[in-house]
């Protein structure tokens, strides 16, 4: 699921395809914009008129297959880097899938890469056909070809340099058993730091917000909490939080303490420059 | 040690900086214009900046914008100097914090 | 927790002198006590103020005042049996004359003191030297200093009168405001609240700079203003100052608490009486340039924060104590003029004895609020 | 030296800088003032391509934006004054701004003020939350973007937003392994696509989890994180070890109001706005007349509506100045035109919720000019 994982579906892919008629005709782009957000340079980007202009930026863009040409301009623009150029035409059996890629280093003509699909694991071995290196927009399309069974699940390339410094992390999280303490923050408080400046840990302000102290000014004028360089910057919010959890409040009404002036600090010097008016 | 400088990046160009030597407790460290304190610490692998005066647990770099206290280091004997913002300099002395510091002069 | 239907004493504001004089009262088995709180506790000037102590005054009452309140605080974290600190700090005030004419008023305070049995000390710039090594001489003719003043901690101080109290029976409401209080033939007969009346004889007005208004409400008049007073904090840095500092011509007063931060403030008078707690910018050139000449050596610690607060304030800066003529019941701990955290102790000691009816540890007769209408004013010159 | 001027803009990052060229492209003398030694606030470290349209640049790369409106910047220059590493450090109440310029003591007292402050970073509780080696998403972003410096080897990203996601991307691109990206929530709340682009690069994206505690011991060497159930409570036997010597939290912004607190601007917490933020008319002025706030301290939002706030606030701060001239009122309708078109749609639904609390207030009466 897409909101869960980042993969799109099947149906979501197969959705987006044009007519077989067209897929054998020749490149089309493929859009894996499925949210509506609030963004429309692929169609403003689009020459051929071929993505509907977009009455309601947040709109999905729509392609009309028979008016792109499969030129990737689109690709080169979209911020999401979910426009893909797909060419099913030329034979052979094969297919290229032309995929922005902004990693380095940039893979060359004829070198092969590794096959990555949606979901980062590796389905096979492309070549790499093309290279715009994407001076303007630094959004380099790299052209691969493979099996034409694969083209509509590759999206992703990892070349020999990736591969060594990074092994698949998902197998990692598979190898790592589970550690034998169990986790729970409610008898580990006095490891968490609410207040960095100050060192008050969790346990401190759990017990003053059972001993009454429920407003952030009364915590920090007992603990020191927040009363330190960063002025309650980082835990201000923590300790409304605790309160609001503890006490049933809701956070809106538990108020944070008074905030004054200066807002870093500054030495005493600093200060002997200036003139009173 | 682990090279922490990015020498090649898809959309940026880092040029390679003048370099800046400075200490770090005694030892000669090398950072770049550019540099702050404790970004020239970090790239020379240096995780821990200082000591928490009270609860004694380290404290590294945290926020890199001088919102917090977690860099809070000595530099040139001066306590207290936030290394996440201040510039690296020239031979600087920088060591790391275990106590709320005192003035330069005392 | 709902509010009682009455009560036989019903403190206004918690501050520390109105956790002090619960405390006090319910130590003298007093039942049935009530202190309203519109805030939370030390929310007002006790919270906002500079927490000294010192014995060092001009005026003998000030002096036994002060005396009381260090000999309690010496030993509060026992009496008070307070789990946490009230980091009493003995450090002492090094009170510097600026000129001759103010050294001339030193030596004779110095002698008062001393027939007193404050053991305090005149120095010369010299001599100050030896105790904060770090102070500009130059910038001074002589000085004061007495070991036995110090400074305390005034959230801690006055949580810890407020769990003492409580434990002895005392019901304290924060976030209850008094919203009015009715007075039948000149009596005081119950006082309203946000959180519902509360029968009653006995009103204790510790409100700070609220107390005019809590007045108002049974048709006193109390004559008190509030002005805005400001205070600065640094960073916390390892003990470097050593005792108070205190310059009445200079117009300060710089410690450094337990924890390491310095603390600063300053008065000024030309501020407009109202009850506006914002900062402002005037307050911390002034405050650095003072500092800068009398500590340089502190110019490179960092200041962290400013805030402000209120001096209730009297004509005279001496406070206002005990019962007003023209309504029975209401009782007046006010008016301290900047000094309520330092002399709770004492007031709170004393509004008991006078609530009771028993004799004053302290003759404080002089220190009604008569004392206006018949113009009898005190004088104290030794004050920032 | 009281420095006074029309309008000072507090804040260089893309609402101020729109704010700032409006202003001064409609006559007013502006001084603005930035923090950082660059301008361009977070823009400068932003090196994804925006999303909106090409008004708001759309497509051209954060730090790109900060370039060009900074260019603009300096075609303005004879009417506005730029203070880098300046930070207003203090807003009082008589008006004035009291101002720490490459480490000199200023006072600015300005007629008008735009509040262009930005966010902070939200923190997390969790055992050992303050070991080396834990890093708000944005100082990872700082020490990648700005430094040069990789932050470490591998990190393990908490927070599923659009911040992780693109923190995410750009530790991939600068040679950084990402072990996971933990997400607290059972969906994703960034946008599809940029999940979409670190999964396929192998990032695994771990919906309804949490980080339960993190490890080391001069600083960090695992993280345990584990499955949490519908009840925010972690499921027993879930917990897994990763790992890693970076834990990057990147759990949330929050408004960074504190000058706007200090000046006593009416404050209202809006939990979909990020927290506090100052209460305003729709022409973006506070309850304080004459201080306007626009961008992320004002709540919440992508970059592109920052600079359309910004140049709001700009154009309102310069109107009320008698400045501007034909073409105001078109400009006006534009922006908010531009904003509410940048809000329909289905992800802003939070903020539209949240500008509705956050607009309910009545222009404010301006008070005199200062004396």
């Amino acid at each position: 699921m897409l909101e869960k994982t980042g993969i799109a579906t099947r149906e979501q892919i197969e959705k987006l395809l044009p007519s077989p008629g067209r897929r054998a005709e020749g490149p089309y782009a493929v859009m894996e914009c499925f949210q509506k957000i609030p963004c429309n340079p692929c169609s403003t980007s689009c020459a051929f008129h071929a993505i509907l202009p977009m009455d309601d930026i947040n709109d999905i863009p729509s392609v009309t297959p028979d008016k792109c040409t499969g030129c990737g301009a689109c690709a080169a623009v979209c911020p999401g880097l979910a426009i893909f150029i797909i060419d099913e035409s030329k034979g052979g059996g094969t297919g290229t899938v032309t995929l922005p890629y902004e990693f380095r280093p940039l893979p060359g003509i004829g070198e092969t890469v590794k096959a990555v699909n949606r979901a980062g694991e590796v389905v096979g071995d492309a070549v790499v056909t093309r290279v715009l290196p994407g001076k303007k927009t630094k959004t380099p399309l790299v052209t691969i070809e493979v099996p034409l069974s694969l083209v509509h699940e590759v999206r992703f390339i990892r070349c020999e340099a990736h591969q060594e410094e990074d092994p698949s992390v998902a197998d990692t999280l598979r190898e790592i058993p589970a550690p034998p303490q169990t986790a729970d923050i409610g008898e580990q408080d006095d490891e968490v730091v609410i207040c960095r400046c100050e060192g008050v840990t969790l346990r401190e302000i759990r017990d003053l917000i059972r001993e009454g102290y429920t407003t952030v000014d009364e915590i920090k004028r007992i603990s020191r909490a927040g009363m330190g360089p960063c002025q309650a910057r980082t835990c201000g919010p923590l300790i409304a939080a605790e309160i609001a959890r503890m006490t049933g409040e809701p956070l809106g009404s538990v108020a944070p303490s008074a905030h004054r002036a200066p807002v870093k600090p500054l030495p005493i010097e600093f200060f002997l420059g200036g003139d009173t008016e | 040690m682990e090279n922490r400088r990015i020498t090649d990046h898809p959309i940026l160009d880092f040029s390679e900086g003048e370099v800046i030597p400075f200490t770090f407790d005694g030892k000669p460290m090398e950072g770049r214009s550019g540099d702050t304190i404790a970004s020239a610490l970090h790239a020379n692998g240096v995780k821990v900046l200082g000591y928490h005066f009270k609860t004694k647990r380290p404290r590294g770099f945290y926020c890199a914008i001088g919102n917090c206290s977690s860099c809070l280091m000595v530099v040139n004997g001066q306590s207290n100097v936030r290394t996440c913002t201040e510039p690296l300099l020239p031979g600087m002395k920088v060591e790391t914090q275990i106590d709320r510091g005192v003035p330069d002069d005392v | 927790m709902n509010l009682p239907k009455s009560a036989s004493v019903v403190i206004v504001g918690g501050g520390i002198s109105g956790c002090a004089i619960a405390w006090n009262l319910a130590n003298r088995g007093v039942k049935d006590i009530v202190v309203l709180e519109k805030d939370t506790l030390a929310n007002g000037s006790t919270g906002r103020c500079g927490a000294g102590i010192r014995m060092q005054w001009g005026a003998e009452k000030n002096c036994r005042l002060a005396q009381f309140s260090v000999n309690f605080f010496e030993n509060a974290n026992d009496i008070l049996a307070y789990e946490r600190d009230i980091e009493f700090e003995q450090s002492g005030y090094l009170i510097i004359a600026a000129n001759e004419a103010e050294a001339q008023q030193f030596r004779k305070n110095v002698a008062l003191q001393n027939s007193l049995g404050i053991p305090s000390v005149f120095l010369s710039p010299e001599e100050a030297t030896a105790i904060v090594p770090y102070i500009n001489a130059t910038q001074f003719v002589a000085a004061t200093f007495c070991q036995k003043d110090g400074h305390l901690n005034p959230f801690h101080t006055t949580d810890a009168f407020a769990i003492a109290a409580e434990r002895l029976g005392v019901r304290i409401f924060k976030h209850t405001e008094v919203t009015g209080i009715e007075v039948k033939n000149n009596r005081i007969e119950s006082v309203d609240t946000t959180g519902g009346r509360i029968a009653t004889h006995i009103v204790v007005n510790a409100a700070g700079g609220w107390s005019k208004a809590i007045g108002k409400m049974a048709g006193v008049d109390v004559p008190v203003y509030v002005q805005r007073h400001q205070i600065l904090v640094t960073e916390p840095l390892e003990p470097i100052l050593g005792p108070m500092v205190m310059g009445f011509s200079y117009n300060i007063y710089i410690q450094q608490v337990p924890h390491g931060s310095i603390i600063m403030g300053r008065s000024d008078h030309t501020e407009p009486r109202d009850f506006r707690t914002t900062s402002g910018w005037k307050f911390i050139e002034e405050m650095t340039k003072t500092c800068g000449t009398l500590l340089p050596y502190l110019r490179t610690a960092k200041i962290l924060r400013q805030w402000a607060g209120h001096y209730c304030m009297t004509e005279d800066a001496q406070p206002i104590y005990g019962p007003v003529p023209e309504v029975e019941g209401m009782y007046l701990a006010c008016g301290f003029s900047g000094h309520g955290f330092m002399l709770a102790p004492a007031t709170a000691e004393l509004i008991s004895e006078m609530i009771l009816g028993e004799p004053l540890t302290i003759d404080v007769s002089d220190l009604d609020i008569g004392r206006f209408k018949r113009r009898e004013l005190v004088r104290e010159q030794s004050v920032v | 030296m009281m420095y006074e001027t029309d309008l000072v803009v507090i804040g260089g990052g893309p609402a101020g800088l729109m704010a700032a060229n409006t202003a001064a492209g409609a006559g007013a003398s502006v001084l603005l003032l930035e923090r950082d030694r660059h301008l361009g606030g977070q823009l400068i470290k932003q090196t994804h391509k925006f999303f909106g349209s090409e008004k708001q640049h759309a497509s051209e790369r954060g730090i790109d934006i900060a370039a060009l409106l900074g260019d603009e910047l300096k075609s303005l220059e004879d009417r506005v004054t730029v203070w880098t590493h300046a930070t207003a450090v203090g807003l009082y109440d008589d008006g004035v701004i009291t101002v720490d310029y490459d480490g000199t003591y200023r006072k600015v007292r300005p007629k008008r003020i735009v509040a262009a402050t930005g966010a902070s970073e939200k923190f997390l509780s969790f055992p050992n939350n303050d070991l080396p080696g834990i890093y708000g998403a944005g100082a990872v972003q700082t020490m990648m973007n700005v430094y040069g410096l990789r932050p470490g080897k591998r990190v393990l990203m908490i927070g599923a937003g659009n911040i992780g996601l693109i923190v995410s991307y750009q530790l991939l691109q600068a040679g950084v392994s990402v072990a996971a990206v933990v997400e607290g929530l059972p969906q994703i709340g960034g946008y599809a696509v940029h999940a979409s682009k670190i999964r396929r690069a192998g990032v695994p994206i771990l919906t309804s989890h949490t980080i339960v505690r993190a490890d080391g011991k001069e600083s960090v060497e695992s993280a345990v994180i584990a499955e949490i159930g519908s009840d925010w409570k972690v499921v027993r036997g879930s917990e897994q070890t990763i790992p890693c010597d970076v834990i990057c939290i990147s759990v949330g912004l929050t408004p960074l109001t504190e000058l706007l607190w200090q000046a006593g601007c009416e404050m209202r917490y809006i939990p979909a706005l990020g927290g506090y933020v100052p209460a305003r008319s729709d022409r973006l002025e506070t309850t304080v007349p004459g201080i306007y706030v626009a961008g992320d301290a004002a709540g919440i939002e992508e970059a592109s509506a920052a600079m359309v706030e910004g140049h709001l606030a700009g154009l309102e701060a310069a109107l009320s100045l008698g400045c501007g001239g034909d073409g105001c009122e078109e400009e006006r309708a534009d922006c908010l035109k531009q904003l509410s078109s940048l809000r329909s749609g289905p992800t802003a639904e939070k903020i539209r919720a949240g500008l509705s609390c956050a607009h309910g207030c009545q222009t404010p009466k301006r008070r005199d000019e200062h004396a």
